[in-house]
């Protein structure tokens, strides 16, 4: 049908008004925030030693089953060791791996997509075909791989987040850069005779920002996912460090005995990165206006 | 069907099919852990180990190793599996119809929910129902499929057993299957105990393999659904007097397809990809519980030839999944 | 005007949200006739159609008034009962022809599904009467056409098959909504003049949606000029065209090109004129 | 392809079964009636020929093995030895010659009969090196051999006490000559002949063995008609075979879940001291392991009973030498006692304490032994509350191997050590003689007192040398010897299940109650 006859919402807005706007972002960002705020206080917060062990009080139930250990909320582990402690403590594991290991993909894929879009030609061609070549690659069975290469431990873990999943940034900044290169703003830098590099880094990564933090919000998801595979396979965070992955792991040996073990890390998992997925996606509706400018 | 195209996507898998040949046979061979010592037996010494190298090959140049491989993978010949001694391209042969009819069947699962969903969902506009779909896709989203696996042992392997959570079939009855695809060979055969038994065994880890897929899919498809319900052929066809229902499957559903397809042949390799742990959870005999069974013995043979498995699938749906939307999209097929 | 008329809109409101977009608009249009509704973007002829046919976009509603088609009340029809009424009843002819066909199937398959779901034609039947069809509207080689996909047709061969449709249920109403905007020049007059023949030889009444003033007077027995959701004008096109009571339509017939004048002296309506009609809809707007 | 009655009424069941008693923890009887046996085993058989490649050498699937061919010369489940294919074995006086003589009456699974030269051929493929064979240092050292009836006579080339024992150990099995040369080793992985009470009937890698009892065997016809080792790597999986009746036996299971299930009406366990012993392995390469206060007070530091009861719910034996008490020189007069005390007094004399605490790393499988990441965690909890802070590192089995071939584990490293012979040589030989690629611990004082006794032609001194070597051992801190392995068997109450101290879950040890 013709139209509608009334004039669209206000047209433009700011980042921030945008932002605000966004339920999923308040309630995403609300809950990787309260995340963020427990993995940083986590020693002030655990009540307990997450590695205090007592082999006397092993596999104690939570508070609110019969039997529990008056001082341990959520019961303890196999070695008698808090499990409310150490689901804090893996929490800060989870999001060093988000941060760092979605920084680290983000930073390599952002550089070969800028490049890829921007420069054309054969360093075009080269990234593409690496880029095919990447996504080829089976990933869970890469990153165990990789990490049996490396040897367990987190940097491990970071490295084959990084090194397997830059593909995903590489591709949607090259298709942007390849629109974000056409506009005049482009054209009028290149006229005041700025450098390449500058103008990438200055003129056309400022543009494709946005896009990079839904990517970067959306990453951090993945790779707290990946760590738990990681874990849990048994290749994540060597030593006795709690980790969500490893507590699964963990609690599926006495799955029958005592299946909270298992679900309670795997609870946190999942709010981790509902909240993760729900900030993306708000990020990127909040942001589409921007994007779109 | 356009057969330049097919020609040409095919030529141009080749060399992504050597570049990750290539990436995957040099980082094996900087592998910590030597598939020599896992046969070392006590009292063994330096020159057994030696003999044994020599035996695999070990002791050449990595690059003289890849031209070896190379030469002999041409002519078919994927090398010899350390911890099977057997032919690579026999051992997965053998396993990868477990792992496609696995990998179909999820396909399934999630093609059929997914579409459930976003009909309900796109029907169901402005109501409760859409916020329900829209809830139950985001946070089914955000559970990975091994989450789900060990979910549904829980559940339905422990708490409530009612379904098998190992193994493909009952060994205790004994079929003499002629083709590695028992599930479609039974039903071929109208041997529905036998395809029922099979399913008992494959549907857990088909719809933990499902689920993200089809909260994917759902989304995806919802929101196309949505926007083709907006679409003027759409009203125009309502002005025609059809109903709702006719509205969505036979004017909307195919238009939405096409954009759903073309973004979902990823998230299809990420359900083959994740056939890799669930395999191994469901103890589910296909190429994947055998790839981590390879990873854990450096079989470094074997790791190469499942990784190249693996490869050529995801090229394969991607290219499944271009013919589809050309199938689909009739611009494409005949402009 | 005639006594019993197909269509009888009277003191029709419609609100979306706050915003009234529809304020008391009364129109009819009798059997046989053509019946054109003019106005500028925005002035809710569109809404008008949409009301008619059952498909205000969410959010929209008829707050007061009626429409009777027949001589049934539409206001309040369950929307079951109102959509058993479109196709054979009532139908469309879209504006845009390019979008208005799916473009996934053949035309065969658009024109076989009308004919088989909506006039319960068997599948031989329903091919015949679709080559008739398509023949009424002048298509040459209609066989092959019905093996076309959409996008291999022309804007106005497209147009002619969405026509086609629009008479195949041979309906008592079709709201044409701006048929010939998104066509070229050239292909308009052609679709004009097959949407008055096929008008003429069906006697079909139709209520003709469109911003130009020339068209309706080629085309319409009657007019009536909208604006911000209002009626200005209303009457016999030769009335209402020939001695315009309102302002508003005397500048709207001036930015008309005529082919009887230089295009020079086309004068678009003036600003402080819309102005002015805006600031009066806003005060009613806060007064309702 | 039809389906015969029976089967149709067992799937039937089966479905059945499963839908209507989901609550039961057997449903029905489908398996053990019809003389089928069902075992959830712990690991996939990569392959069939048991004399080649890392499988041969893998003790966790002799089982397989032994269940479809026979060894030169068997065990008894307490390890004593018992004939095999040899009825009768031996070394001439001034032991340059050694005497086999061959069952007669055994067959092939093709019905040919097992002959003398079948037995000559295998050996001599034994020590071939280029079949591949990981023990053919041991094979290679007897040759020229001569048949003479059923009895063969061959010559040492270089003695080996422990010969006869290799006979009843890793590759120690006979292969059918004329079979294996005709359809070569790729036919003969497709379609394996053997002598054993059980012929393959069928095999799907990854998923199960189907084997049928050879009603003629020589030992007895099987009590089990058919038997499937259903492979259920993942131990939460195998207890959920046991527990919905879709498996009649099952082993490795965790401790918590065996006390559970035994007690289930309708099943029942056993558990039985196993020849596989966890250990640290204490690297002299580092500093620090150098001091000698810093061994000690590591071993006296470990609460091993504790240990075994806690985490392991008491099924392990600890242990203070690498010989477990079923094994022939153990002694159990050698002791390292818990004593934190004495672990911290030692620690002081170096000038270590909790404020200064003796650092290094302990490396660890995970999920490789039941509770072995678990253990680690604990003594590391019992060191760091004398003077310890070690830090725990992750392998896997297969770096664990490639590490201790080039003498490079961590100054500490876990691992599990299995001797089903149950011989000194093969335990604390291998694992402290410096030459061997097998030992950490390389000092000459060791060595010195290990080398002689490889060639002790008097079994009783060597036995005795050997005991000698674990009390130095002891006292001088070089491994740290956990406990010893307790197998868990869980079963349905109708099968008799007779454990084998070797580790081994032989079906042919299995009858119907």
């Amino acid at each position: 049908m013709a139209e509608l006859g009334i004039d669209r919402l206000p047209g433009r807005q700011g980042v921030w008004v945008a932002l605000c706007g966004n339920a999923r972002v308040w309630g995403g960002g609300g809950v990787v925030g309260l995340f963020a705020l427990i993995a940083l206080f986590a020693p002030v917060l655990a009540p307990q030693d997450p590695l205090w062990q007592d082999l006397m009080l092993y596999q104690m139930p939570p508070a609110w089953l019969p039997g529990s250990e008056p001082g341990y909320w959520l019961g303890t582990d196999s070695l008698g060791r808090d499990l409310l402690s150490r689901l804090i403590h893996g929490t800060q594991v989870a999001l060093i791996v988000a941060v760092v290991a979605a920084g680290a993909a983000g930073a390599l894929g952002v550089l070969l997509g800028l490049m890829a879009g921007y420069f054309g030609g054969w360093v075009d061609a080269l990234i593409s075909r690496l880029i095919d070549v990447w996504v080829a690659f089976p990933p869970v069975l890469l990153s165990i791989v990789l990490v049996a290469v490396l040897g367990a431990g987190l940097h491990s873990v970071i490295i084959a987040i990084a090194v397997i999943d830059w593909t995903r940034f590489a591709r949607v900044v090259r298709a942007e850069v390849l629109v974000q290169k056409e506009q005049d703003y482009v054209a009028s830098a290149v006229t005041i005779g700025l450098g390449r590099w500058r103008i990438l880094f200055g003129e056309v990564l400022p543009n494709v920002a946005p896009l990079v933090l839904v990517l970067f919000t959306m990453e951090m998801a993945i790779a707290v996912i990946v760590e738990t595979i990681l874990s849990f396979v048994g290749l994540s965070v060597a030593s006795d460090r709690p980790t969500w992955g490893g507590m699964i792991a963990e609690g599926r040996q006495v799955i029958y005995e005592a299946p909270w073990m298992m679900l309670m890390p795997i609870g946190c998992l999942i709010a981790l990165v509902l909240a993760l997925n729900a900030l993306g996606d708000g990020l990127k509706t909040a942001l589409d206006p921007v994007l779109r400018r | 069907m356009p057969i330049g195209f097919l020609v040409n996507r095919l030529v141009l898998a080749i060399p992504t099919l050597f570049g990750v040949s290539v990436v995957v046979f040099v980082l094996l061979r900087v592998v910590p852990g030597d598939p020599i010592a896992m046969m070392i037996p006590p009292g063994a010494g330096q020159e057994d180990i030696d003999r044994l190298r020599v035996l695999y090959g070990l002791d050449r140049s990595i690059p003289e190793q890849y031209g070896i491989w190379l030469g002999q993978a041409l002519t078919g010949d994927f090398g010899t599996s350390i911890s099977l001694r057997s032919d690579v391209l026999g051992l997965v042969l053998q396993r990868l119809p477990a792992t496609l009819e696995l990998a179909a069947l999820a396909l399934l699962i999630a093609g059929a929910l997914a579409t459930g969903l976003a009909v309900l969902g796109t029907a169901s506009r402005g109501r409760w129902p859409e916020a329900v779909v829209d809830g139950v896709t985001g946070t089914v989203q955000a559970i990975p499929d091994f989450v789900w696996g060990l979910l549904f042992i829980l559940a339905l392997g422990v708490l409530m057993p009612v379904l098998p959570i190992s193994g493909r079939f009952d060994p205790r009855i004994e079929i003499d299957f002629a083709t590695g695809f028992y599930l479609i060979e039974s039903l071929a055969r109208f041997d529905l105990d036998t395809a029922a038994m099979l399913l008992r065994h494959a549907i857990l880890p088909a719809v933990a393999l499902a689920l993200p897929l089809t909260a994917v899919l759902a989304r995806l498809l919802k929101s196309s659904l949505s926007e083709a319900m907006t679409q003027d052929y759409v009203q125009v066809a309502k002005v025609r007097g059809f109903g709702p229902g006719r509205l969505i499957v036979r004017e909307a559903m195919r238009n939405a397809l096409i954009p759903t397809v073309a973004l979902s042949s990823v998230q299809v390799t990420f359900l083959i990809g994740g056939t890799v742990l669930v395999e191994r959870i469901f103890s589910y005999p296909g190429i994947g519980n055998m790839a981590i069974g390879a990873v854990i013995n450096r079989d470094l043979p074997l790791i190469q030839g499942l990784v190249l498995t693996f490869a050529v699938l995801f090229i394969a749906i991607n290219l499944v999944a271009d013919l589809t939307y050309a199938a689909l999209n009739p611009r494409v097929r005949r402009g | 005007m005639s006594l019993d008329p197909v269509l009888a809109v009277e003191d029709l409101w419609v609100e979306l949200g706050p915003l009234d977009l529809l304020r008391g608009v009364s129109l009819s249009v009798a059997a046989g006739q053509v019946a054109g509704l003019v106005g500028e973007s925005g002035a809710g002829k569109s809404m008008i159609g949409r009301s008619i046919l059952g498909l205000l976009p969410t959010g929209a509603r008829v707050s007061q008034g009626s429409i009777r088609f027949r001589g049934r009340e539409l206001v309040g029809l369950p929307i079951r009962a109102h959509r058993d009424l479109l196709g054979r009843g009532m139908t469309l002819i879209p504006q845009d022809p390019m979008t208005s066909l799916n473009p996934v199937h053949r035309i065969g398959r658009h024109m076989l599904d009308v004919l088989r779901l909506r006039m319960g034609l068997d599948r031989t039947t329903a091919r015949t009467r679709a080559l008739a069809l398509l023949d009424e509207v002048h298509i040459r080689d209609p066989e092959a056409v019905l093996m076309r996909y959409p996008h291999e047709l022309s804007g106005g061969m497209r147009q002619r098959v969405l026509i086609a449709m629009a008479f195949a249920c041979e309906p008592a109403l079709i709201v044409a909504d701006e048929p010939t905007t998104a066509l070229d020049v050239t292909v308009q007059r052609q679709i004009l003049r097959l949407i008055k023949e096929l008008q003429v030889h069906h006697g079909t009444a139709i209520l003709f949606v469109t911003h130009d003033l020339g068209v309706v007077a080629k085309i319409c027995d009657t007019v009536t000029v909208l604006h911000s959701g209002r009626v200005l004008e209303q009457g016999p096109v030769a009335d209402a065209l020939g001695a315009p009571q309102h302002a508003y339509t005397q500048a709207l017939l001036a930015a008309t090109p005529r082919y009887d004048r230089p295009a020079d002296t086309l004068h678009p309506v003036p600003a402080p004129l819309t102005e002015a009609l805006r600031v009066e809809a806003t005060a009613l707007r806060r007064g309702g | 392809m039809m389906l015969s009655t029976s089967r149709r009424r067992l799937l039937r069941a089966g479905a059945l079964g499963g839908l209507a008693l989901p609550f039961a923890g057997l449903a029905s009887t489908v398996s053990a009636q019809g003389s089928t046996l069902t075992i959830a085993y712990n690991v996939d058989l990569p392959a069939f020929d048991p004399t080649v490649g890392a499988s041969a050498v893998n003790p966790t699937i002799q089982s397989l093995y032994k269940s479809v061919f026979d060894q030169y010369i068997d065990q008894n489940p307490d390890l004593s030895f018992k004939p095999g294919l040899l009825t009768g074995w031996g070394w001439n006086e001034d032991r340059t010659e050694i005497f086999l003589e061959v069952r007669e009456g055994a067959l092939w699974h093709t019905g040919e009969p097992v002959t003398p030269d079948d037995v000559v051929w295998s050996l001599e493929r034994a020590g071939d090196p280029d079949t591949g064979n990981p023990i053919q240092f041991v094979w290679s050292k007897v040759g020229n051999y001569r048949i003479d009836g059923n009895r063969i006579t061959a010559d040492v080339l270089a003695f080996e006490p422990t010969l006869f024992k290799w006979m009843a150990f890793l590759t120690g099995y006979v292969l059918p000559r004329r079979y294996f040369e005709e359809v070569g080793p790729d036919g003969f992985e497709a379609a394996p002949v053997g002598s054993g009470p059980y012929r393959v009937d069928a095999f799907e890698r990854n998923a199960f063995l189907r084997l049928k009892a050879v009603p003629d065997y020589w030992g007895g016809a099987p009590a089990y008609e058919t038997v499937i080792f259903k492979f259920v790597t993942d131990a939460v999986s195998r207890v959920a075979e046991i527990e919905s009746g879709a498996s009649d036996v099952t082993l490795e299971i965790p401790y918590d879940a065996f006390d559970r299930l035994k007690d289930r009406p309708g099943l029942a366990g056993v558990t039985t001291p196993v020849s596989d012993i966890a250990m640290i392995f204490l690297n002299d390469n580092d500093e620090i392991m150098q001091d000698r206060n810093v061994r000690l007070a590591a071993h006296h530091a470990i609460n091993k009973q504790a240990i075994v009861d806690r985490l392991l719910r008491g099924y392990g034996v600890p242990i203070d030498t690498l010989q477990a008490p079923e094994y022939a020189a153990f002694d159990p007069t050698i002791r390292v006692p818990y004593d934190p005390d004495r672990a911290a007094a030692l620690l002081a004399e170096s000038g270590y304490g909790r404020d200064n605490p003796a650092r290094f790393t302990i490396q660890t499988t995970r999920g490789f032994k039941p509770r072995d990441f678990e253990m680690i965690q604990a003594i590391v909890g019992m060191w760091r509350a004398v003077g310890i802070e070690a830090e725990i590192e992750v392998y896997e089995i297969a770096q664990h191997f490639e590490l201790r071939a080039r003498d490079a584990l961590a100054p500490a490293a876990f691992y599990n050590w299995g001797n089903s012979i149950g011989d000194p040589s093969t335990s604390t030989g291998f694992a402290m003689f410096g030459p061997s690629p097998h030992s950490t611990w390389d000092t000459d004082d060791l060595d010195a007192m290990i080398g002689p006794l490889w060639g002790e032609p008097d079994e009783a001194a060597r036995i005795a040398g050997y005991r000698a070597v674990d009390r130095y051992i002891a006292e001088q801190g070089y491994v740290i010897p956990l406990l010893q392995y307790v197998q868990p068997i869980v079963h349905r109450d109708d099968v008799v299940v007779t454990p084998h101290t070797a580790n081994f879950l032989l079906p042919q040890l299995m009858r119907p109650a």
